[in-house]
Order: structure tokens, then C-alpha cells, then sequence
């Protein structure tokens, strides 16, 4: 095991971070920026060290204070946690470079799958259905042989993407012109990398991710499903939850067996996600996400599993402790994000300090926050204050519990995405199971509309 | 000798600290530990200005600009010491570089809050430079 | 189901049942006392009624406006908690009688094992090992008589006792007319009821006890055990966990069979606890507990089962959702409990305000609290500020995490057990596991004769 | 509407409040709902002593010692009426029981808080009695 692990991360990544660490007994460094010098991940941890001031790319994303850290306090492992470094190959081979572990799959699996024309390539060979899609456009005339062929409506996609830039809906051969220009800028600008693929764009599918776990001596198991088919209008997840609901029995485990084969077919170690597409009883690989997700712990409620203690002693050379048999889900598990940002005015991220903050708790409820009353919210970051999670034995019982626990919530101090939440929780759609990605943002603006 | 540390050294510290918009200096050497913390940072950035209630001095602190560890400039500079422009006090060695720390500016080494070979944080105070 | 639920106790149990009440979409009542009129149960509850003043004689035992403020608002059923009127079945018939249901067995079970001779008794006939006693003692006469065939050292004790009132330790024949007399004065002072008997004294047991839960049409099934042996010198439980640890498999199969057959034996109904005192391979029944236990989280964890939410559907007359082959335990769990107490000044309660309250989060944590900074503890009830629950794979894991939760748990403005309860988890015997009752008092002696 | 709520009915009972060791009271009726809360509890109890600023009156206030619903002694007493001694205002129903609320000694119905077969709990404000 570790000597001591440096956590090159803030808010709440942090502290669960900082928690798995501990109860494996290794010590802790946190790093900060200086608006974060109280924050509470900064307190739990063993030592801390200021890497920098409010900005991202001089603090989170100073790679060289970050690894000058790491050296001088003897740490011998880094966790990126999610966001910032988390998959950045570059960084990765950096920190082992100087003989620190990084928490997470080798920097060739992070690059392959970074690439995102590159990552559909390869899964296509493992057999994986991607959608119907293009290698990489050449020129405008390849995007138009490429869509005629496809169909449209089509998705320009940028190869280095993410976040939705660099991507553009594409409806007719009229249009490809212009959104070929627009998406090749954004790209250039965002990740200095034009290049463009294209798919064929798959209409109100739902987003359905598997969670694997590989260690490093070529066990790979997968961790059952989550549904994340609760996305914002910019397509950032707001709730998830496992086992997916309204899914038949063949395609789930045609999800698990794919995300399985897949795994293997790059060699993976450490925790990974896969993302599908799922339309009827088509799937289609979407991406690979080579770290931790954000919504890791509802898939850890039903399966008892600690994912980032998993992630720690994989990267730390253990085998895995457990076989696909050993694996499975007991009951259902919801996360609902609470996040400083305003639905009413298009998620539009808020700062500010909070002047009142009480969580549930009791049964079944699980809470990981970094935000306690008092706390400054930077402008510089993430809007997500807190994830509350609630399990049952079955569906029905962990919605009851969710609407139980948001209604013991209080954050005072800034707009957050809690009642937009109890919203969705309280509608016959989400209630039946099932609702595709198409479902928050048709029922935000039809909402909207109303007013 | 507890006296003597806060007289000598906490004095100036503790004016700049009033003047900066930092939330928290630490001071470390074998005799004492003194930390000064502000619950809600300074508006005013490390300026040239009024100087403490009873000195009526006017300190510079030099922070350090990236974590690293800490070496002195050969010969070292000492406290008392006068500088008669910008000069390299010290070096932040991190990743193999040795990023230089400069004296930005004429005055006197009022204190020197570092020790040989200490590691050093972002932001972390170095040397108080009195400009008056 | 139930139309409105009155909750008649104050804190984190006050929480837990309007937890479950909210869960199954059932609207509550709180009661309180002047001093307690800010609590969080008021707050979290539908309704609240203000029912005395602080000493819980005339507001958390006051019968009449418990009944009155349930009548007026419509209530249809009382939750008693644990403590307060919980075991009393004068009450339970007084609920009974104005048509509110009595969430817990009926008034007749709760009369029957209240009277602990009548319960040894009763349980001796259905074939439960006892510890060897004697009936009711009619003079110091009989007291001799019955010592001589048991066995010094014995232990006198009252048939109405509880707490340790009325409780004294015999060594020899010598001892016995003061204790008896003492003995009997304690009893009548405390509980009108002078009436004592006598048991074998079981040196250095452990302590315990078999979770069980019945429906009202005859199916009861057990939820395995719980060792509640990290006692305070008063006896008072400070640490539980389940499944008890170093307890080999025929023991812990003859407790929860010996568990199933005392519960049916009396038909019970509703949530139970039977407390048993362990001594090698030998079990004794102790007594009968007919409510819900403090420490009932740690068996929800393991089994992810809501105990509260089955008490309030057995009682509205739902059958058990389950069979005992549905219920096997996942993990382990220990339950810390946190007291406004001074461990270092005789476990002394304290009062006062709490300036800075903070719980911890994350992974297989569950709090049960109703403290938030700024919380007044009145002197007047339990000492019991929160419960925090660790769960995990195995008994290192969970005891690892609540090290772990402890270390994120701070309260500023009383004396706690926080610090004690560390000290145990990091001992080398709770961490072999099996210590009997008397660990924590000879640890804490020892530890003050040191000093 | 609401001015008058406040003048007439909010008076007596902020007077009363202050001089109380309540932490809470609650006034309603048709008009308005009213609620003073205080953070930590007055050590002075209900007594005789001086009124508020503005009215230089003293008032009493009878709270409810049970839990039940509140009938007022026929002929109902009235706002301004005069009492001459310890009159019975009305009673509290708890469990088919009638307990008596008396005016605890001769004053002036200053307020009545409360309306016939309203459901009252502990410490609930029923009547202000004008003691000057």
C-alpha cells in the first residue's frame, strides 16, 4: 500500500478521496487554491499545500506545483479525483515520470480513449456497436460523402471533445457547410485540435452507463448499470440511478457483456465507465470515461463496494479482492445533485456564501458535501455542492426516501438545484422509470413556455 | 525568548498581514510557531502604505510563487541586512528548476520568516522587506 | 395505512419515526416541551403540540395531553419511541381506548415481559434457558433459602426494576439482609412495587441480544443478533455492533432460534428485542425489550430493512412483507453512540449549547441526529446527542470506517463520548472482538488508576 | 385592516411577551396571524410590573396549562369587558374533561386570542388582562 497519497483535487471528489485514504490508513496531502484555504477538504486532510490562486489553470491545473508538492512531502501516489487532471494522459505520464503512482488506468488507455474517433475505432473492433459514424473528415466534401451515406440527421463531433463543444446537430446537407466551419473553430479553440468525425445522431435515446473495475493482473469485473438519463439542457447529468429502471432483462446484460468486452479489448485497469446510448433495444457505445464519476456512489449502495478504495489498492498493485460472482445489487439507489446554479434561469451557475446548510440523514440516506454553513462558494469551479443519495429495497421505497431527504435540505445563500429535483421526483414519467435524455430539458422549456 | 520572537518577528509580520489580502501566514522556527489567520480576506492587495500602529514602517512581505523548496542565495542574506535595489534573495527549487525569489525593489531585510532547505507553498511569506 | 401518525418523543428517535412516517407518504404530529420548542423534530414535523413544560414528568409523560393533542388533530396512531411512555401498557391501553393505534405489541405483551419475573417465568415454560432464579421472594427467610439452592454470588433484583434500580450484588449469606433491605426500599421508592427475586449472578457475560419482528397473523421472524457489550459502568450500552463478532456458528443459531421460539411463545407482535447474557456456550435470557431498540440501525444496515417503517405497517395490520429465508445479513455495522457525557468525571451529563456541531459523510456512514450547531441541550431527558453507524464489508472495514467518521465528527460546547469510543474501536480486544460487559468499566478504572 | 391588527391586538401581547418568560406566542384570527419568538428564554416570569413603552399599561397573559379545545364560559367575555375578581373566562375540553380558565384575579379584557372550539396546546396565549 501507499506511503501517502497527494489528492490533486477540491470539493466533494476530495473528501471522499481523503475518506477512502484514510480508512485504508494511508495519510493524506490536500492541495488548495487560495479562495479554498478553509475549505473543508483542506481540513480533513494530514498536510495541505497552496498551489495557487482562484483560477483553475494556475491552482487545480498547475501540473508543476502540483507534482512539487507531491515530491516534497514524500507522497508516492496521486488521486486526480474527477475534472481538471483526471484524464489527461500527459499528466499521468508526468507523475510517473517522477515515481508517483497515478490512481488510475496507464496514459496510453487515458489518450486512446481521450480520442474520441480513435476510442470508436477501437471499440468497433472489439465488436462494440458504435453508432453508424465516419473516421476522421478530411475536408467538407468527406463530411458530405460521410453523411449521405450515414443519413441524417447527423452529429459533427470534434475528436478531442467534450463538454458539447465542438458538436453540432447536422439536419439536412443544407446546413453542413456552416456547422462544418463552426464545429472545426470550436474545437481549434477549445482543445487545439480541429479534426471532426462524424455519427448519426440518435433522437431522445436514453444514457445508460456500466461501471468496471479491471486490477492490474487482468481481472475485469462490471458493477451493474447506472441510468443517467436525467440531463440538464447542455446534457450534464442531474440525477442518476441503479439498477436502471423499465429495462429488460437481454438488454442489460447485453450492456453488461458489452461493457465487459470492451474493457477488455483495451486491457483496462482501475475504475472505468462506459456510456451507451440506449433506443429500444439498440445500444450504442458512446464514450469511455478512464476515472471516477461523479455518480459512483449508487452503484457502490447496491453492490457494497468501495469504488475509490478499489481504485487505491488497484493502482497500489493488489489484485482484486473479488469475482464477478461475488457481485451483485441488493435494492435501488438515486442521486440527486445540488448544485449552486439557478434552473430558473438556465442553470446559470451562482457564487456566494452560504448562510444556512443542514442534510438529511436517518436511513438509507448518504450525503458527501464539502459545503458547510458559512462556506464560500468560488466563481471558479464546478457549481456541485453536494450529492445526496438515498437507497431501498425497491424503487418506490428510494424515491420515497430521495423526496424524504430533499425535504430535510436547506441551503440558504444561493439558488440550487434542489427543488428542480423534488420536481422531477414527483412526476408520474420518472416515477413510471424509463424517460429518455430528451425528458428535463422538453419539460424545463414546456415549463417555462407555460409562464 | 517567547517575547523576543513576537518583539522581532511577529511585529512585522503582523502589519503586513494587516495590509495583504491574505488569509493566513504562518511563521516557523525552532523557537515558536505563530500563525495569524482572517476570516474573510483583505480587500487590499500587499501595497506600499501605512505601516504598522507602532513602528510606523512600511513592509513588503515576498510570498513564495511556486511550491518548492527553499534555498537561499549564496551569501545569504541576513535580517538588518540593506539592499540597495532588486536583488535575488533566494531560490524555490521545484521539478529540478530553481526559480529565483527577488527582493523587487531597494530596503531592508526586515525578517525572514524561511530557514535553508524548507519546503515552501504558494503564497507562503518569505521575507519582509521594510521600504521606508 | 395510517391517516396521521403522532410521534410522542423528542429526539433523534422523534427524527427516525417521522422519517418513516414521511417515507410512507403518512403526515405527523410532533410533541414537545417549552424547552424543546426550536428542535428539529418540531421542524421536521407536519404539526407540532406544545405539551408541558421541561421536566418530562409533566410534558413527555404527560398522558393526558399526549391523548388530547392526538384527538384534536386527528391522529390515528402513537409511535412511542423508545423510553418516555414506550413500555408502558397502562398507556398503550389508554391509546387503545380513545382509537388510536399503539405502534408496538399489545398492551398485555408489554405488561407481561415489563414484570421481569413474570417474563422469566413465562419464558422458562416455552423451554428458554434462564439463568437459575427463584419466584417472587416473600421474606428475607425465602431470599436465604433460594440463594442457598442457586448459588452465591447472586444477584437480587426487582421484578418492576430497570436501570439498575433496585438491583443489588450477594456474595455471601452475610450480605444478604442489607441488600435485601436496601434492595426492596430502592424498588419501592422507584417503582411503588417492592416485589424482588433472585438470580445467579453471571460473572463477566456478554450482552447479546436477538432483533425479532412479528405481524399480526402469527409470522415472526428474527433479524439476527446485535453484541451491545461496550457497557458503561451503569451498564448503559456505548458501542454496538452486528453481527456479533467471535460467536460461534451453533451459539448464534441457538440465540436467534431460542429468539424465534420466546417470541412466539408469547405471540408477539411488532419490533422486539431479546436480550440474552452469553457466557461460553451457555445463554441465559435476560429480558424482553418490546419497542424499538436505540441501537436498531445497525441491524436496518446489515438486513436493508427499515425496522421503524415495519412497526408502523405491522400495527395499521399489514402482513410482513418478507419470510426469515428472505433475510440474510450483507456486512457488518457498529453503532457509536454520542452522549453529552463526561467519561472522564463518571460518564456525568451535561447541558449547555452547542457552538459547533459538524457529522460526518460520505461512504457507509448513517447519522442519526437532532443536533445542529447552535442546539440547546435542557437538562432534563437522555443525554444522547447522535448515533453514527458504520457499515462495511467486513468488521476491519467498518471499524476502520468509523475511526474514519469519528475523526469528521466534531461537537463543541458539551463533554462527549466521542473520544472514549475512539479509545475502544483502536484497543486490541475490541478489535479481536468478544469482550463481555465488563471491558469498558475495567479499561476505564484501569485507565484512571494510572493517573 | 392590518394596522388595526396591529394597534389593537399586537400591543397587549408584545407588552406582555417582553415581560414573559415565553419563547414563542402565536396569535390568529381572520385578520392576521402574528407570531413574536425570542432566541433565549426572559428569566422573569409573568408578573406584574412595568408595561410597554408606548401604553404604560400591564398586562397579563393567560396560557393554556393543557391540551385541548377551548369553549368560552356563556356568556363569552369580551374585549374591554371588566372583571371585578378571579372570574372564569372559559374552558379548556381535554378527554371529555372541562378544565376551568380563570382570569386569576379583576383587570380589563385587554385581548382574546383565541376563538370558540379552537384546539389549544401548553403555554398557548388565551387572554390579555389589563391589570392598570
Amino acid at each position: 500500500m501507499f506511503r501517502k497519497i497527494l489528492i490533486a483535487n477540491r470539493g466533494e471528489i476530495a473528501l471522499r478521496i481523503n475518506r477512502a485514504a484514510h480508512e485504508l490508513g494511508v495519510p493524506t496531502v490536500a492541495i488548495f487554491s487560495e479562495p479554498d484555504r478553509t475549505s473543508l477538504h483542506v481540513r480533513h486532510a494530514d498536510e495541505a499545500f497552496c498551489v495557487g490562486p482562484g483560477p483553475a489553470a494556475r491552482s487545480y491545473l498547475n501540473v508543476a506545483n502540483i507534482i512539487s508538492a507531491a515530491l516534497i512531502c514524500g507522497a508516492d501516489a496521486i488521486h486526480p479525483g474527477y475534472g481538471f487532471l483526471a484524464e489527461n494522459a500527459r499528466f499521468a505520464q508526468i507523475c510517473i515520470d517522477h515515481d508517483l503512482a497515478f490512481i488510475g488506468p496507464p496514459p496510453a488507455t487515458i489518450a486512446s480513449m481521450g480520442d474520441k474517433a480513435e476510442a470508436r475505432r477501437k471499440m468497433a473492433e472489439a465488436g462494440v456497436p458504435t453508432t453508424p459514424g465516419s473516421e476522421i473528415l478530411r475536408s467538407l466534401a468527406d463530411a458530405r460523402a460521410a453523411a449521405q451515406r450515414i443519413g441524417y440527421p447527423v452529429l459533427l463531433k470534434a475528436t478531442a471533445g467534450g463538454g458539447g463543444k465542438g458538436m453540432r446537430v447536422v439536419d439536412g446537407e443544407d446546413d453542413l457547410p456552416s456547422a462544418f466551419a463552426t464545429a472545426q473553430a470550436e474545437a481549434e479553440a477549445n482543445f487545439r485540435d480541429g479534426r471532426l468525425y462524424l455519427e448519426r445522431l440518435v433522437r431522445k435515446p436514453r444514457h445508460i452507463e456500466v461501471q468496471v473495475l479491471g486490477d492490474r493482473f487482468g481481472t475485469i469485473v462490471h458493477l451493474g448499470e447506472r441510468d443517467c438519463s436525467i440531463q440538464k439542457p447542455s446534457h450534464q447529468k442531474l440525477i442518476e440511478e441503479a439498477p436502471a429502471p423499465a429495462l429488460s432483462e437481454p438488454i442489460r446484460e447485453k450492456l453488461h457483456a458489452t461493457a465487459l468486452a470492451a474493457a477488455r479489448a483495451v486491457g483496462y485497469s482501475n475504475a472505468g465507465t462506459l456510456e451507451f446510448l440506449v433506443d429500444g433495444s439498440e445500444i450504442y457505445f458512446m464514450e469511455m470515461n478512464t476515472r471516477i464519476q461523479v455518480e459512483h456512489p449508487i452503484t457502490e449502495l447496491i453492490y457494497g463496494v468501495d469504488l475509490v478504495k478499489e481504485q487505491i489498492r488497484i493502482a497500489a498493485g493488489e489484485h482484486l479482492g473479488f469475482a464477478q460472482d461475488d457481485m451483485s445489487p441488493h435494492g435501488y439507489a438515486i442521486e440527486c445533485r445540488i448544485n449552486a446554479e439557478d434552473p430558473a434561469n438556465g442553470f446559470a451557475p451562482s457564487a456566494g456564501t452560504l448562510v444556512d446548510v443542514e442534510f438529511p440523514g436517518g436511513p438509507g440516506v448518504r450525503v458527501d458535501t464539502h459545503i458547510v454553513a458559512g462556506s464560500q462558494i468560488p466563481p471558479y469551479y464546478d457549481s456541485l455542492l453536494a450529492k445526496v443519495v438515498a437507497v431501498g429495497r425497491t424503487r418506490a421505497n428510494a424515491i420515497a426516501r430521495m423526496e424524504r431527504a430533499l425535504s430535510e435540505t436547506r441551503i440558504e445563500g444561493v439558488p440550487t438545484t434542489i427543488e428542480i429535483c423534488r420536481d422531477v421526483l414527483r412526476s408520474e414519467a420518472f416515477r413510471a422509470g424509463g424517460v429518455d435524455v430528451e425528458f428535463l430539458p422538453s419539460r424545463f422549456i414546456a415549463a417555462r413556455a407555460v409562464v | 525568548m517567547f517575547e523576543e520572537t513576537v518583539e522581532h518577528r511577529l511585529r512585522p509580520i503582523a502589519a503586513a498581514f494587516a495590509e495583504s489580502d491574505l488569509v493566513r501566514i504562518r511563521v516557523a522556527d525552532d523557537a515558536a510557531e505563530i500563525e495569524l489567520r482572517r476570516a474573510v480576506p483583505n480587500a487590499r492587495a500587499v501595497a506600499p502604505g501605512s505601516g504598522g500602529e507602532q513602528t510606523n514602517r512600511t513592509y513588503d512581505v515576498i510570498t513564495a510563487e511556486v511550491v518548492g523548496v527553499l534555498h537561499f542565495q549564496r551569501p545569504p542574506v541576513e535580517e538588518g541586512y540593506s539592499l540597495d535595489g532588486d536583488r535575488e534573495l533566494a531560490q524555490i527549487e521545484a521539478l529540478g528548476i530553481r526559480n529565483p525569489v527577488r527582493s523587487r525593489g531597494a530596503g531592508r531585510v526586515a525578517c525572514i520568516y524561511v530557514a535553508e532547505g524548507q519546503p515552501v507553498d504558494y503564497g507562503q511569506p518569505l521575507f519582509a522587506i521594510d521600504r521606508s
